[in-house]
């Protein structure tokens, strides 16, 4: 089984159709799966439903989908920094739901780990608990979240070899992890592409069973949305 | 005369006890960090996977894959770890953190919260807050005491109730604002106190800019 | 003639396809893993959290901390990774493994299986035999054709419905046993059909041998 | 804040009670918290309810505080390697409360997660499901199940630094993560002791907020319950 393709565009080929459900990794623009978004950004594929944790920024990310209009939908817990995002959500052209991030996160989790839905405290007595279950449990009322699962993950690692094993790094690993596990189809982006073997077996956060399709992104840019530094003391 | 911002930060330090793991907050909440007594072990959390967090880089040492949970470039110490975004909430609403400082638009008597929204203007999403309101074992607001309208106006932030949607119900503990500090009995019926004023700051200017109902205990 | 606890191991292993992920119970099933035809990648999964399981170790290389679920000694391969038992079981759980191949000591013709306590016998437990047969995608049972008393009795293990508690209900799509191979229509109502007999049995041999029903597809 | 304590008895010093829960690591022999296990049996503490996958083997682990009749209850997937066990069971003196190994897993690591209770499709239709919560999600039912939340969690891990950051080894990762998770004192059992700063830190498993103490076990004796090998081909 040859996971490693040799382009974006030959990593989604098969797989894409209006109105389906696509996770894609990140924190801000902190380990997305950018170069797998411009893929589908070209594939002119629509009425997406996008599962991210934000909406990217102006121009970047999955700021890009929006441009195209071909989000339809997204679930999310903040979308504050996409000004297109804000214009079209008010115009009435885009569908939101906000989760809260944990949530949010936990969700993906129980939809990758077979749980069809879980009890949490968060949001209990707010907007996010209307309509949804609330119980009881040893004196303290929890709301009933559902998993996630997608057609497609969409993921950014830093290391990953040809058995579809991935390493992240850093605070880029936030999402990916758990959405690698909640779709039939997880395409990886990685930066550094080993062979198996090269890795530590004890340092591989998602085993390759997760990882169907692999491309390697050895030059990707990555964005610093907030660049904030403090002054080197005086020598 | 009222407390600034940063000593409103140091007020809010008080708080930090040796060996804690905390999240602080976008904001005055942020400025914490900078009053953590010397010698004091205290672990700061960033929700979007990192334990231990660090201060922020030097110019040109940004690291785009090391980013807080405001997205701003920040840097590792020897204590530090990385984690999804599942296994931080996990963290967070498991009740394994110690303490949250954040900001808040309006805090109730009975400790409700509201911090994310205001109906009719973009709403951008609540992020990580109310997990951490929801989970976090001591939850610490710091706030101006009233908000400011642009004509100059003044209304209250510690109110009877919440009017803005809800970011958690009974999850404030204490509230740092420039006038003083309250604490809130979230869990009983003790409503809300007032422990301390800020320097110069009298029981009644507070009383004339809080709607909440508070004992005092100054 | 029937097959021998080999030829059934060798059957089983039809059943696999490249790129599987496989997870093999105690007994005859374990010795599935001879059976990977060359140039096939398959990678076994344990669910004490190792994924890309090697074979036994040579004399003098055990490590106690690299074990398989039988709790016997095994050895890496360049594929493998670990993980936690949570993680193991959100892999199992979640429908990412192909494959589980495992024995039982009883089957009946809607898929319910039994395979982990003899009431009134001490029960040592069901492991992860539960969690196995709900969540991987596809479950084949390698088997005795009848269970035999100690006085040299037979009694079929193929039954209308399973007597002994169960491991799961309608979970089991394929089973093989020392005299034939029958598919199971777990999800649908067309019950259990005989699709292969073992060299030289005959089905009306298979027929006195077994107490569910059975369409022959032979 | 101190971590590292001098020896098992001093880490366990004023935390055991009779009638605690306590959780403690390892699948069969591999990976348990051995040292502090004898030193709980030292302590005499009794009546415990006590969350393990297994009950150690007559004489080793969870095996020794069988003999001493300090259990009152395990919470297991598997006991069979141990006759004592099977011994104490018949005759009324110790009680078991079987779960699904992937269900006793889930249910510790929700309960150190914050969720209260989650529903899973292992089990149902069995004697597991009696007396639970059945639900239908999307056509497939799924039985309820509650977190685990312990008073002590014992676990095992390979290396730690004083921060209490653990990294675990090989299979004996498996039911330490969790378990260091689900309880108000978890305390480990550390192979390497290092200092903060010696690991990568996306290696770390368990990060050092979970574990309350620690001690150093450099020489820690580790069993073999099933050896099995194969020959060397003939050079």
């Amino acid at each position: 089984m040859k996971k490693v393709h040799a382009s974006a565009k030959e990593a989604l080929a098969g797989v894409l159709r209006d109105g389906m459900t696509i996770m894609a990794g990140g924190f801000g623009l902190c380990g997305i799966p950018n170069v797998l978004i411009e893929a589908v950004k070209e594939s002119g594929v629509k009425d997406l439903t996008v599962v991210s944790n934000n909406a990217g920024i102006d121009g970047a990310g999955l700021g890009l989908l929006l441009e195209t209009r071909q989000i339809r939908k997204m679930i999310s817990s903040y979308v504050g920094e996409n000004k297109l995002f804000a214009q079209q959500y008010l115009a009435g052209e885009l569908e939101l739901e906000f989760n809260p991030q944990g949530t949010l996160a936990e969700r993906i989790r129980a939809g990758g780990a077979g749980i069809p839905a879980f009890f949490t405290k968060t949001g209990v007595g707010t907007l996010i608990a209307e309509g949804k279950e609330v119980r009881n449990f040893d004196g303290h009322d929890y709301v009933m979240e559902t998993g996630l699962f997608a057609d497609v993950s969409l993921v950014h690692a830093w290391k990953g070899d040809t058995e579809g094993n991935l390493i992240y790094r850093k605070t880029a690993r936030n999402f990916n992890p758990m959405m690698a596990t909640a779709s039939r189809m997880t395409i990886a982006q990685v930066e550094h592409l080993v062979e198996p073997g090269s890795f530590d077996p004890d340092h591989i956060i998602t085993p390759g069973i997760y990882v169907k399709r692999m491309i390697h992104v050895p030059d990707v840019e990555k964005m610093i949305e907030k660049r904030t530094t403090r002054e080197k003391p005086a020598a | 005369m009222a407390w600034t911002r940063e000593q409103m930060a140091a007020r809010a330090a008080k708080e930090l006890r040796d060996g804690f793991y905390v999240n602080l907050g976008i904001g005055i909440p942020t400025l914490v960090s900078n009053y953590i007594p010397e010698g004091m072990s205290v672990q700061l959390q960033s929700e979007n996977g990192m334990l231990g967090m660090g201060p922020f880089p030097y110019e040109g040492e940004e690291d785009p894959d090391l980013i807080n949970a405001g997205k701003q470039t920040v840097t590792e110490l020897p204590t530090t770890s990385f984690f999804s975004s599942a296994d931080s909430f996990a963290m967070v609403r498991g009740g394994h953190i110690d303490l949250s400082i954040l900001g808040a638009m309006q805090v109730a008597e009975n400790g409700d919260l509201a911090n994310w929204m205001i109906p009719g203007k973009m709403v951008k999403g609540m992020g990580g807050a109310m997990d951490l309101v929801a989970g976090v074992k001591k939850v610490v607001v710091v706030m101006e005491h009233v908000a400011k309208g642009k004509d100059g106006s003044e209304s209250p932030k510690l109110l009877k109730g919440c009017d803005l949607p809800l970011t958690g119900t009974r999850v404030v503990d204490m509230v740092i604002t420039d006038l003083g500090v309250f604490s809130i009995d979230k869990e009983g019926d003790g409503g809300m106190t007032l422990i301390e004023l800020a320097d110069g700051v009298t029981v009644d200017e507070i009383k004339a800019k809080t709607e909440a109902a508070f004992k005092v205990a100054v």
